[in-house]
């Protein structure tokens, strides 16, 4: 863990909470994906947890965040509730986006989550919208934009990235490199596949972190937080993280060894933070276990919130493909 | 304002438009390549960079997506941006935005979102710039859900249609001829605004419809004037709107009339007029004395030679034509 | 190869294409996301690397505009490049490639250069994967002169279209339906090719003519045998080819049935549908007994949740709804 | 001048005259504008015929070029005729695309001239795909693919130049940086204005040079010339250049100051090599006399040519929207 930050009881706990919700519901998702319960496209987070959640806590209410596809530990982390989130994945009319939108597209206008966008790399320009928004509107809040690393192969990134910086825009980029973008590896998509050092071909400032580690994660994007408040501009965060499973539920991974899936579950940012609130005496055998229950009581709390839906009528099908105003 | 009409071209029309925009609400602005300093590629925002400033005509880079995709995000986060995608040939680059974003976004987060963005670009062939600088898009953009399309083709429509094209909450796009820009008309103080709802007949007939939009109104009013020597009263319709499609008004004007000529400078296959066609007879069928006829682009990238590019294009003679072949059948 | 039919999916039957076109030919490759590695989105190119190596079978970064763009540039200096751009959503991000470049440049440049490219792209809904992963917008590309589209719906299309595509020296663009991947047909082992220039009779009828293509085809089938039941002989063509149209093939049946439905997964405004209407009014409109119908996608973006998404989409009860309404009119 | 280069007598004045006649025929073209034989968008190449023509010493026939919308330059240098040229812009069926594509869509098969290409940045994905043919049919040429500084804003700049260093294309991309897309200055449309630096970013090389000086053009091309014939691996060259005149023939350059353009005019590319040569006792004044009237003499003949040209009847408008072969 990263010796910087002051990881008391109380925050390491939280993290790891924060990152075991993740997971957990995901793992009911792949559950009710089986089930068919869940269709459609369904991309999980599951080792990918430290980045939304270390990102997050360098967040205020005020700011928003992009999403990408692959957004339910985004969107969790964000403090979007778990009961909308599964009854938006069932296709139920309670779910935030009305089950309109289903896994890829999570909306929370309360909190800010403005998307969930499917394709890859298209919810940075929203972001720059979203900061220049806020900077002619007088307000002091920042864009944090997830996206994946295939995403910096897009056009978009380019124009995106230079845009922001020559605007000078609050926006923290939030690069998750899984190392593969669906079944390509980083290095076949990439002449440099370092993706933090291509900031400076937008004389942006930049850097990697392990995207494994909750706290160095938190510690890295509480630092360009700050510097994005202060001085009103971008800042590009890679984080290095992998995803234990299928891109979707409909890839047979033949891209990669299951040696190097296991190799990399060694460093499951779930165990590895759990281990050292162990070992610093911060977690007990008994506390895991209740947080583990608390886990499971809210996600079955959100299962059956999603079952009890009902389904949009019909004849609302055609409801805001054009608005009659301006929501507030 | 004096109360006597003013002779202004289209282009100060729609300069007019943007600056009265911006300055009655603080949360327009324009954006867009070479609106600032450069005075707007066919000069229509010269001038206001030097008046309203850099916070509220902002020249971007060359991103057409970023910019557009920007645009996208300060609507929805309570801006209410102008962006100005110089030509339509450019949009090209921005379309994922448009239809992915954009058009999406509102009914895809169940209503959480809208997005009150104007998007302007110049269109339409006539001035030799060749096939990259010449498309007609308009009606192919009309295929979208979730978007407005507006043509305006005269002076009134260009000084008013951009503020209730901002008070929308969805987002509008506004296609400019490019033949129109220098084009004088009439500015009526007494008119105060215009719908960015209906058609309008432009010219009253009993004999047969004309109905056109944009850059071919007046080739086709001039077509009128023609008929009008053989004794044919033909009524035109500028459709103004082509998403959505103000049908009322043409079916009413079809079961007077009982006969149609489309006119769209889109390539002919796909066009809007086809769409136009279609409606009329899904709505009208039993009112048709005649085939549908329709006066479009020909199916070709439009070339530079000035002789080959008006030949793709649809011209007057054509028009009167096939509006002669409806009411004076030859068998 | 055994004289027997083979009972095959189409998703085998595109690979089987696309593996004896790079065999075939020294010319011809294959690039796109994922097409490698990965073994293609919807597994259409699994083990083609493995066995064709790294040139053939090219994975390319997620840049649709520069590799769809590569692609043309190689098929301007003699390379036969088979592009995939894996779904027709993303194809928006390479439109300025397609249309400024790819359908200019032969007729531009005065015939020096042709763009002999075939791009193939998944298409459709249905499969819950909400409004940015399930538009159907091969109608709209067919609006672009100088390409040539094609809807593969039978498993035998699917098999035999991509060689005259590659044989044809213009760009071809191949739009594959997602629900189509899995289903079964037999592969006679006697066709040895198929025409990429005429629609098809797949039931013939005297009732009414039912016009579709791709995903729609066996919705359309499904409804015609429920007609059937009913007494009414309906007549479905599948038009494989989108641009150009085989007007005469569909002119020549509504001569017989004089009422016709067309059924589109695209949006209604501005589909294909309509054009296809409107060269039926202007080849034949003599000939109808009855106004023109469609059965088109709802103007909406698709939703995820499974009863809006069909919703949202054509269905057989809706088609035999509206050949019905024309045979037996309840006026 | 640059060191580096054996400036004979017959290469220097090659240089001049090659550069005089772009001048020239760019003058006869503003000229005819006026007279409204051309019309449509003109965009001359004005202050930066150094760069063409320092490019185009570097490359042999089986070599191909990708123009600009500027490209009268880049056409004349890659050899080009005159008269073909200018029927093109007169709208004549002689023109070299029989008067269907104007100033901006100059093709030229033979000498593997692949456009003229008028949306910005469209042209260097299709050098990726020339490229890229080169090498799978085994023929050791490259390609140069000039284009403007605005054109490192777009999506497909930062697309292809990953994918041609991904790929180890050989492509020589040679920015001309005239400081100015339209009106808006580099710095008001780039973070960061050095071109070439932005090579880094996908681990190509790159450079900058002084586009006012066709040998040092000469020089560095030719030296990423042999480079990317040795390794097979792109280049990005940046021209440093400056274009004397408006934009376009509607642009009343309220960008920029008259003085600017007086600065940069005393760094006109042919006065310079021009006042060398004859300080290097290479150009007497009649040699001098003798190049321009023969220039004269050329440009006259073109013009002639294209008045005598004819238009291509209309019948054949749809000729070519699709293609009954493919040309060999
Ligand atoms: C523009 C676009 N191209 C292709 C796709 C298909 N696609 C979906 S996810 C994905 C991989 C993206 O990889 P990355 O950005 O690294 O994100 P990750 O999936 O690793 O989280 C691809 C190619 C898409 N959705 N959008
Ligand atoms: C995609 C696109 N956007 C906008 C334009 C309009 N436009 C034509 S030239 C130009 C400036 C390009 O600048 P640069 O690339 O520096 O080339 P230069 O004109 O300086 O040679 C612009 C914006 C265009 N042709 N294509
Ligand atoms: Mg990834
Ligand atoms: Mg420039």
């Amino acid at each position: 863990m990263t010796a910087k930050v002051h990881l008391d009881r109380a925050h390491g706990v939280h993290l790891l909470r924060e990152m075991l919700r993740i997971r957990r519901f995901e793992e009911k998702c792949a559950e009710l994906y089986q089930a068919q319960k869940i269709r459609g496209f369904l991309h999980l987070y599951d080792g990918q947890e430290a980045v939304a959640v270390g990102v997050m806590q360098a967040l205020g209410p005020q700011d928003a965040v992009v999403g990408t596809y692959r957004e339910h530990g985004q969107a969790i982390a964000r403090g979007i509730p778990m009961g909308p989130l599964m009854a938006e994945m069932f296709g139920k009319v309670e779910g935030c986006c009305r089950g309109r939108g289903g896994s890829m597209h999570i909306f929370d206008r309360q909190r800010r989550f403005i998307g969930g966008n499917a394709i890859v790399g298209a919810g940075l320009p929203l972001a720059l919208g979203l900061a220049l928004a806020n900077r002619m509107q007088g307000r002091k809040a920042m864009i944090a934009c997830f996206f994946g690393e295939g995403a910096a192969d897009e056009g978009e990134f380019h124009e995106s990235m230079n845009l922001a910086s020559l605007w000078r825009l609050p926006v923290l980029f939030v690069c998750e490199n899984n190392l593969y973008s669906m079944g390509t590896p980083v290095g076949i998509a990439e002449a440099e596949t370092a993706i933090w050092q291509k900031a400076a071909a937008y004389r942006m400032g930049g850097e990697a972190v392990d995207g494994m580690d909750p706290v160095a994660v938190e510690v890295a994007a509480r630092r360009a937080v700050e510097r994005i408040r202060e001085d009103g501009v971008p800042w590009l965060l890679e984080c290095r993280t992998y995803r234990f499973r299928a891109h979707s539920m409909f890839d047979a991974q033949l891209y990669r060894t299951k040696e190097e899936v296991e190799s990399w579950r060694k460093r499951d940012p779930i165990n590895r933070l759990r281990e050292w609130l162990e070992k610093a005496g911060h977690l007990h055998p008994a506390d895991l276990e209740r947080i583990e229950a608390d886990v499971v009581a809210e996600i079955a709390e959100a299962v059956a919130f999603a079952e009890a839906g009902s389904p949009e009528p019909v004849e609302e099908l055609e409801r805001f493909v054009t608005m009659d105003e301006v929501p507030q | 304002m004096s109360g006597v009409p003013a002779r202004i071209t289209y282009r100060e029309a729609c300069r007019q438009a943007i600056r009265a925009a911006i300055l009655a609400d603080p949360r327009v602005f324009l954006m867009g390549e070479d609106v600032g300093r450069y005075g707007g590629c066919y000069a229509v925002t010269k001038g206001l960079l030097e008046e309203l400033g850099e916070e509220r005509i902002r020249d971007t880079p060359l991103s057409e997506s970023a910019f557009v995709g920007a645009g996208i995000g300060a609507a929805m986060a309570g801006m209410r941006p102008i962006v100005e995608v110089m030509t339509c040939n450019f949009s090209l680059l921005a379309l994922d935005q448009i239809v992915n974003n954009a058009a999406t976004i509102p009914h895809m987060s169940g209503g959480q979102f809208a997005v009150p963005l104007v998007l302007r670009m110049a269109t339409g062939a006539g001035r030799q710039l060749a096939a990259q600088h010449s498309h007609s898009l308009e009606g192919w953009f009309a295929h979208i859900p979730g978007l407005r399309i507006l043509a305006p083709a005269t002076v009134e429509d260009a000084r008013h249609m951009l503020a209730p094209a901002l008070a929308d909450p969805n987002p509008v796009l506004i296609f400019e001829h490019i033949m129109l820009y220098n084009m004088e008309g009439e500015l009526d103080p007494a008119v105060q605004g215009v719908d960015i709802a209906k058609a309008r007949i432009r010219r009253p007939g009993r004999d047969v419809t004309l109905i056109t939009y944009g850059g071919s109104l007046f080739k086709t009013l001039a077509a009128a004037d023609a008929l009008a020597v053989e004794g044919i009263q033909a009524e035109v319709i500028d459709l103004r709107v082509l998403r959505p499609l103000d049908t009322a008004t043409i079916i009413e004007s079809i079961t007077r009339t009982r006969r149609v000529v489309i006119v769209d400078e889109g390539w002919r296959s796909g066009s809007l007029s086809a769409e136009v066609a279609m409606r009329i007879v899904e709505e009208a069928f039993f009112e048709l004395d005649a085939p549908i006829r329709r006066v479009c682009s020909r199916e070709v990238p439009i070339p530079y030679a000035a002789h080959l590019e008006q030949a793709a294009l649809p011209q007057a003679e054509a028009i009167a034509a096939a509006a002669r072949g409806l009411v004076r059948p030859a068998r």
